[in-house]
């Protein structure tokens, strides 16, 4: 008993951080879609859910509710227990790659030297829990958004790997946590390193994510739902959560690779150290919003809820405020640094929203070409270019902005042309088939 | 301890599902259970301390080609091919052929003992990846690039044969 | 410690399973898949063996290994659709076309 | 010395036309109609001048070496060769032109009339179809006539003498969609291949012969060749040679062919049929006297046969009533006129003939053209009459030419006449009474045409009565020119008798040889006072026959239908023509066809019957043979072997099924051998004990 004890020691702190993730991960994913209908809303000048909670705000527990409540329904000479199988990988996929994730300088379930060749490899198999799904359900609509996203998944992957690899050549390691950390030595985000790959890879994470304008395997007016046609009730719940922990994933990926994960805008520059106070500070001013809102709720229910949420956030921010005040046991890094760091995820997932609702669906023809055509070459020759700039920084001891800069200008030039030369390519497509 | 279970569990992961592989009548279940197996290897490699190798192989296999043999499949799914026979006439005798073929080999591996028996030790293999990548990039470079070569060749063979009009 | 041979006997049963799938199968698709199995029991034995002399060499020859594999999935589904579109068919036994 | 450009540049004269009639034929379609007659007309009065500008330079050189040779390139170069008199001369045939008197008048009148022709043939030819066809054909005409009055050489002169046959069939067949000018053009052709023919033999015979074929070498060779007078082979020559002359200037029995000739337009009946090509075997016997005078019976010959065309194409001629067909018959007639002379050895009495009756015969032609064209295309006589107010220029011209070829003095046809009757009185008299009767029946058959077209009452269809009127100037000009011409062309020979030098004769001295120079000589001085009579004789037969004509179709209208109904045979015989067409269409012409036939029936019997089918059915028999052969022999022995190979290879077939799986499995077993043979237990147990 007592070396079982032992045995497991050094196990028990990831073991804690894995459930909390597992518990709190579909609560956010339920909040991340009430922003996002929020956000639509309010992009197409109306209200949103406003009838459950003040401003909706229990509008994602009654849908998880409502889901969890609803008839299991599998259709006649389905494969059945691929069918049973397929969410289960989705999630399980998404949950995985969380797993190497650094939430913070602390909070991070195992910081493995590949961690990121793990977190690629373990979102790739996301892909399975589609297809399969998609052909397991034994439906037309469903099988042709499985190959849909099957298709668009493998091409894309490319060009984020390409992406990712142009800012593992600045990391020079594959360790998460020490990509952040060499950020904040080198003082800089990769982003303003390599503007171009992260460009990409916002591009490539939104069709791996099989998000608007790439949500061809779902999209409504052609194939009803895509793979998850035929899916109701939990585990359609699944495939909703897997898509949104994917989502989580890729904007956490993104933050570290180049957006300097935890870390606060400059880090290193203390005469900009009162940034240390924004995150109370903004949980302060959401106290405090939620308290003039409470009055004007019909219900005093619900002014007692706002109050009681009002009285959450002022609590987090005192946590947050602590460190700042000497308090003992509470590191200023970890607290702020998962601040930071889902302030910028959630930015990210903003971003996707932002352009789920601008931009028209693609042709999928013309998301291969530009998949094929446009992306992976770019991002070859990013990292082609990145690998130059390295090269002249070091062994020819130029500036090293001015390195980056040429070659960035260089790589732009080359994605100009290809995007004039796949201009003609397109006009002369026109009709053929893709 | 742990290593043993690790090895074990996947061992016998692996022989499974390669068996069913190679049994079911089902050509999406024997890719599913491919894909088990591969994880399985990938967790021996994983095992084995050969990290990188197990996230090439989750990378490459389980994401590159399998889905690539799942696309095929499902390009020509056939609901005949389910109800047709699906061993061929040989399969007798290459059954007893081929376990021939394992038991001299099994004999060979006991012969061999004196050299096979020695335990795996520790080796300076950390960290793996800057070692794989220092060896591959210095004393390998020749047969990387040919490596690259074939793969490029590999990709326009693939190309020409699945365009519509050849 | 596990002996590096139990490594050696679990390539050599993922080996003998894939030859079996190799020769018994009709469908293509399933031979290739076997050939994935067979090489992925070479990769195990690169890597036991890598392990065992303590030299990375072994894992480097799986790298190519799986590079191979890679390619040949490539061409081997390629030709596979070919043959479908022009034949109708993923049977083996139906492509006797090398006896004319 | 006075230059002699024109004399070194006698090639010129008959290039021109060749340019003319290049250009026609190869751009002339796209031309308009006044370019084409520029161009022509032209091309022929350069020529013309060419021509006037030589014999003017010829004239000034002195007498004796008036003989002007000019070699372009050696054209038949051949070896040297034994003559069958056995003598080795080296034989060449050149490129060359020769202009001597005899060619010089010749080239005077062919370019001089041709012109006039031409220039003529521009208003008659105005709104015909094919104008530039027309106009490159003539200048095509006047080249090979050049050619032919200019040669050297015979085999030159050969070569425009085809071409002029030519010509003469194109034009002929102008309106070839009419089948009676196709018809006639092949006629002319098919007719003038027969004389082609002897001249050919003859110009063989004479290389044979004589070695040389250059005119100014006859002399010398004959001389060389110690020929007697009358030597068999030169008397061939002649006679080969005369057959040609026939066939080209329509003496009997080849005449037929020039009648029907009036098919073609009229300015080509008066060029070719009236004025040159038909002249050409006179110039051409003449061109040969040297040959000639060795030979008195081809001589007698050509005499008895130009005699006898003479009256009997006259003949012929008293009863047609195509105004054209008579011109014709009269054209034959004086043909065998000049003939005659030349037959006596009055050569340039032919010649004078020749050039007089070119130009009146021509204008004759011409007028009846005129006279056509003013009826809008009427040839019969008998609906004519009373045309003397209507058209004045062409009667008037007309009339001069009748009175002129009916020899009235001082008309040209007088002189030449006259000296030809005078000639041919000393030679024999008979052949004078025969000339004598013909000079009558010329009178009255012409004036019997002009009484018929111009005067008496009219009988011209209402319809085509109001709208006769004058030709054009084009084709008034000429007439009058050539009227003029024939008023005063026979002044050049104004005999000796009346007191005139016959510069003529002087002129053409040196081409003439005369081996009976004496009795000729002699002639001439003791006949004068016979001359007269023989004048005074001529001239009366003229009066009197026209004034027959007058009598019979002016006066007393009916008494031609009288006289015919009085004698019916002889003038059916007469009117037509002495059947003689229908008697070569039943000698040769059917005969020939029946040769065809005959040849035909050959073809078809024997060697496509025999020959071919035959060798047909013997291939198909013998490829029976070898395709049994192929099937059972060879085919046989390959499917043998292919057998044996198939039943030897049949355990190797087992293993080969083309399955994949099956050759995996052939691996695995090689694998199993392998390595039974290297993990064989005693191997591994000798391995453990060292």
């Amino acid at each position: 008993m007592r070396e079982l004890i032992e045995f497991f020691r050094p196990h028990l702190l990831p073991l804690l951080y894995a459930l909390v993730i597992v518990a709190v991960l579909p609560l956010i994913a339920g909040y991340v879609v009430l922003v996002e209908r929020k956000v639509m809303a309010d992009m197409q000048a109306r209200l949103g859910p406003m009838r459950v909670g003040p401003h909706g705000l229990l509008q994602p527990i009654a849908d998880a509710v409502k889901l969890l409540l609803k008839e299991d329904i599998i259709p006649e000479n389905a494969d059945v227990w691929i069918f049973w199988l397929a969410p289960l990988l989705s999630v399980t996929a998404g949950m995985l790659a969380l797993s190497a994730l650094p939430f913070g300088p602390a909070f991070q379930i195992a910081d493995l030297n590949i961690g990121l060749l793990f977190i690629v490899g373990i979102s790739s198999m996301g892909i399975f829990g589609i297809v399969l799904g998609g052909w397991a359900s034994n439906s037309h609509y469903s099988l042709l958004g499985a190959l849909r996203s099957s298709a668009q998944l493998v091409s894309y992957e490319t060009a984020a790997g390409m992406a990712l690899v142009s800012a593992l050549l600045l990391a020079g390691t594959l360790s998460m946590a020490t990509i952040v950390r060499v950020q904040e030595h080198k003082g800089v985000w990769f982003v303003f390193v390599a503007p171009i790959a992260f460009f990409t890879y916002l591009v490539a994470s939104i069709a791996e994510t099989n998000r608007a304008p790439f949500d061809l395997p779902e999209a409504e007016s052609e194939l009803v739902a895509g793979y998850m046609t035929e899916y109701s009730g939990f585990r359609w719940a699944l495939y909703f959560l897997a898509e949104y922990t994917n989502m989580i994933v890729v904007g956490s990926i993104a933050t570290v690779m180049f957006l300097g994960g935890w870390l606060r805008p400059f880090p290193n520059v203390h005469a900009l150290d009162f940034f240390d106070y924004v995150p109370a500070v903004l949980m302060l001013a959401v106290a405090g919003y939620c308290l003039w809102r409470a009055p004007k709720q019909p219900v005093t229910v619900q002014k007692l809820f706002l109050v009681a949420v009002a009285g959450l956030c002022a609590l987090v921010a005192a946590i947050l405020a602590a460190p700042l005040f000497g308090v003992p046991y509470l590191s200023k890094a970890a607290l702020h640094g998962g601040f930071w760091f889902l302030l910028k995820v959630f930015l990210y997932i903003y971003v996707f929203m932002w352009l789920r609702f601008t931009f028209p669906r693609y042709r999928f023809d013309q998301l291969m070409r530009l998949g094929w055509h446009f992306l992976i070459p770019v991002s070859i020759v990013n990292v082609m270019g990145i690998g130059v700039a390295l090269v002249l920084h070091r062994q020819f001891g130029w500036a090293k902005w001015l390195a980056f800069l040429v070659t960035t200008v260089g790589t732009l030039a080359v994605a100009g042309y290809l995007a004039a030369t796949d201009e003609r390519h397109e006009t002369a497509m026109v009709g053929g088939d893709a | 301890m742990l290593d043993k279970v690790v090895f074990y569990f996947f061992a016998g992961l692996a022989v499974l599902s390669a068996i069913l592989v190679v049994t079911r009548r089902n050509v999406v279940h024997s890719a599913i259970f491919l894909i088990t197996a591969l994880l399985a290897t990938a967790g021996i490699f994983l095992q084995l301390h050969a990290e990188f190798l197990f996230a090439v192989q989750i990378i490459l296999y389980v994401g590159g080609i399998m889905v690539l043999f799942i696309f095929v499949i499902m390009l020509v799914n056939l609901d005949v091919a389910l109800h047709q026979v699906q061993f061929n006439r040989q399969t007798l005798l290459a059954l007893l052929l081929t376990l021939a073929l394992a038991a001299q080999l099994g004999l060979g591996l006991r012969l061999g003992r004196s050299v096979m028996f020695a335990p795996a030790r520790p080796g300076p293999l950390e960290p793996n990846t800057e070692l794989v990548g220092r060896t591959l990039f210095q004393n390998y470079m020749l047969p990387f690039e040919i490596a690259s070569i074939l793969l490029l060749v590999a990709m326009i063979g693939a190309v020409v044969m699945a365009k519509k009009k050849v | 410690m596990i002996p590096t041979s139990h490594y050696l006997f679990l390539s050599l049963a993922l080996f003998t399973i894939g030859v079996i799938g190799v020769l018994t199968r009709r469908n293509v698709i399933i031979i290739l898949m076997s050939i994935e199995l067979i090489l992925n029991a070479v990769n195990i034995n690169l890597i036991a063996f890598s392990r065992m002399f303590g030299s990375v060499d072994g894992q480097i020859f799986a790298l190519f290994v799986i590079t191979d594999a890679a390619a040949e999935a490539a061409v081997g589904l390629g030709i596979i659709i070919a043959f479908f579109r022009n034949r109708e068919t993923v049977l083996a036994d139906e492509m006797d076309i090398l006896k004319w | 010395m006075h230059s002699v450009y024109f004399l070194d540049h006698i090639w010129l004269i008959p290039l021109f036309p060749l340019a003319g009639a290049a250009l026609m034929l190869l751009i002339g379609r796209r031309l308009p109609n006044n370019a084409v007659s520029t161009i022509c007309v032209g091309s022929v009065f350069v020529s013309f001048v060419f021509a006037l500008g030589a014999v003017v330079q010829l004239f000034g050189l002195p007498a004796e070496q008036r003989v002007v040779e000019r070699i372009l390139f050696e054209w038949v170069p051949a070896g040297p060769m034994h003559t069958s008199a056995g003598q080795l001369v080296s034989f060449v045939a050149d490129w060359g032109f020769l202009l001597d008197p005899l060619s010089s008048v010749m080239v005077l009148v062919v370019t001089g009339v041709g012109f006039l022709i031409h220039f003529y043939s521009i208003g008659y030819m105005g709104h015909e179809g094919g104008y530039y066809r027309f106009f490159g054909y003539m200048n095509l005409f006047m080249f090979s006539m050049l050619t032919l009055v200019l040669a050297n050489n015979m085999l030159l002169m050969f070569v425009g003498w085809e071409g002029v046959g030519l010509c003469s069939y194109l034009l002929i067949g102008f309106y070839f969609l009419r089948k009676s000018a196709a018809d006639a053009g092949k006629k002319a052709f098919l007719v003038n291949r027969i004389g082609d023919a002897g001249f050919m033999l003859g110009i063989f015979l004479t290389v044979g012969t004589l070695g040389t074929i250059k005119f100014t070498e006859f002399g010398p060779a004959l001389a060389a060749g110690h020929f007697a007078v009358g030597a068999p082979v030169l008397v061939a020559i002649g006679l080969l040679l005369f057959v040609g002359a026939t066939g080209k200037s329509a003496q009997i029995p080849l005449y037929v062919w020039l009648p029907d000739a009036m098919e073609g337009p009229t300015p080509v009946s008066a060029l070719i049929h009236a004025a040159t090509m038909v002249t050409a075997g006179v110039y051409m016997v003449t061109r040969h006297n040297a040959i000639y005078q060795m030979a008195p019976f081809a001589l007698e010959v050509v005499a008895v046969i130009g005699a006898l065309t003479a009256i009997f194409a006259a003949t012929m001629g008293l009863l047609q009533n195509d105004i054209k067909r008579v011109l014709a018959y009269s054209t034959i007639s004086q043909l065998g006129y000049m003939f005659l002379a030349c037959g006596v050895g009055a050569y340039v009495a032919g010649i004078f003939h020749l050039m007089t009756h070119a130009f009146f015969k021509a204008l004759l032609f011409l007028g009846s053209g005129s006279v056509i064209h003013a009826l809008s295309g009427e040839q019969d006589m008998r609906k004519m009459g009373a045309l003397w107010g209507k058209i004045p220029a062409t009667a008037k011209t007309f009339v001069i030419g009748a009175v002129a070829i009916a020899g009235i003095p001082p008309l040209a046809g007088f002189f030449s006449k006259d000296e030809i009757l005078g000639k041919a009185f000393e030679h024999s008299p008979l052949l004078w009474i025969i000339g004598f009767v013909t000079a009558g029946m010329t009178a009255f058959y012409m004036f019997r045409l002009v009484n018929m077209t111009f005067f008496g009452n009219s009988r011209v269809p209402h319809d085509v009565e109001h709208h006769i009127q004058e030709s054009p100037k084009t084709m008034t000009v000429p007439l009058m020119v050539l009227a003029v011409l024939s008023v005063i062309g026979g002044w050049i020979g104004w005999p000796a008798a009346l007191g005139g030098s016959n510069r003529f004769e002087r002129f053409l001295e040196p081409v003439i040889s005369r081996p009976m120079a004496e009795h000729a000589e002699a002639a001439a001085t003791h006949a004068s006072a016979m001359e007269y009579l023989l004048m005074l004789a001529s001239i009366a037969i003229a009066l009197a026959g026209i004034w027959l004509a007058r009598l019979l179709y002016l006066q007393r209208a009916e008494l031609p239908g009288k006289i015919a109904a009085s004698w019916p045979r002889l003038y059916k015989l007469v009117y037509n023509k002495y059947y003689v067409d229908q008697i070569y269409d039943a000698m040769f012409v059917n005969r020939a066809k029946d040769l065809g036939t005959t040849l035909g029936a050959f073809d078809t019997n024997v060697i496509d019957g025999l020959g071919v089918d035959g060798a047909g059915w013997l291939t198909r028999f013998t490829s029976r043979l070898s395709i049994w052969w192929d099937t059972w022999i060879v085919d046989g022995s390959v499917n043998l072997a292919a057998r044996m190979v198939w039943i030897v290879s049949f355990p190797v077939r087992m293993v080969q099924t083309g399955l994949v799986s099956s050759y995996a499995l052939l691996i695995v077993i090689g694998l199993l051998i392998f390595l039974g043979y290297y993990l064989h237990p005693l191997r591994e147990l000798r391995t453990l004990f060292h």
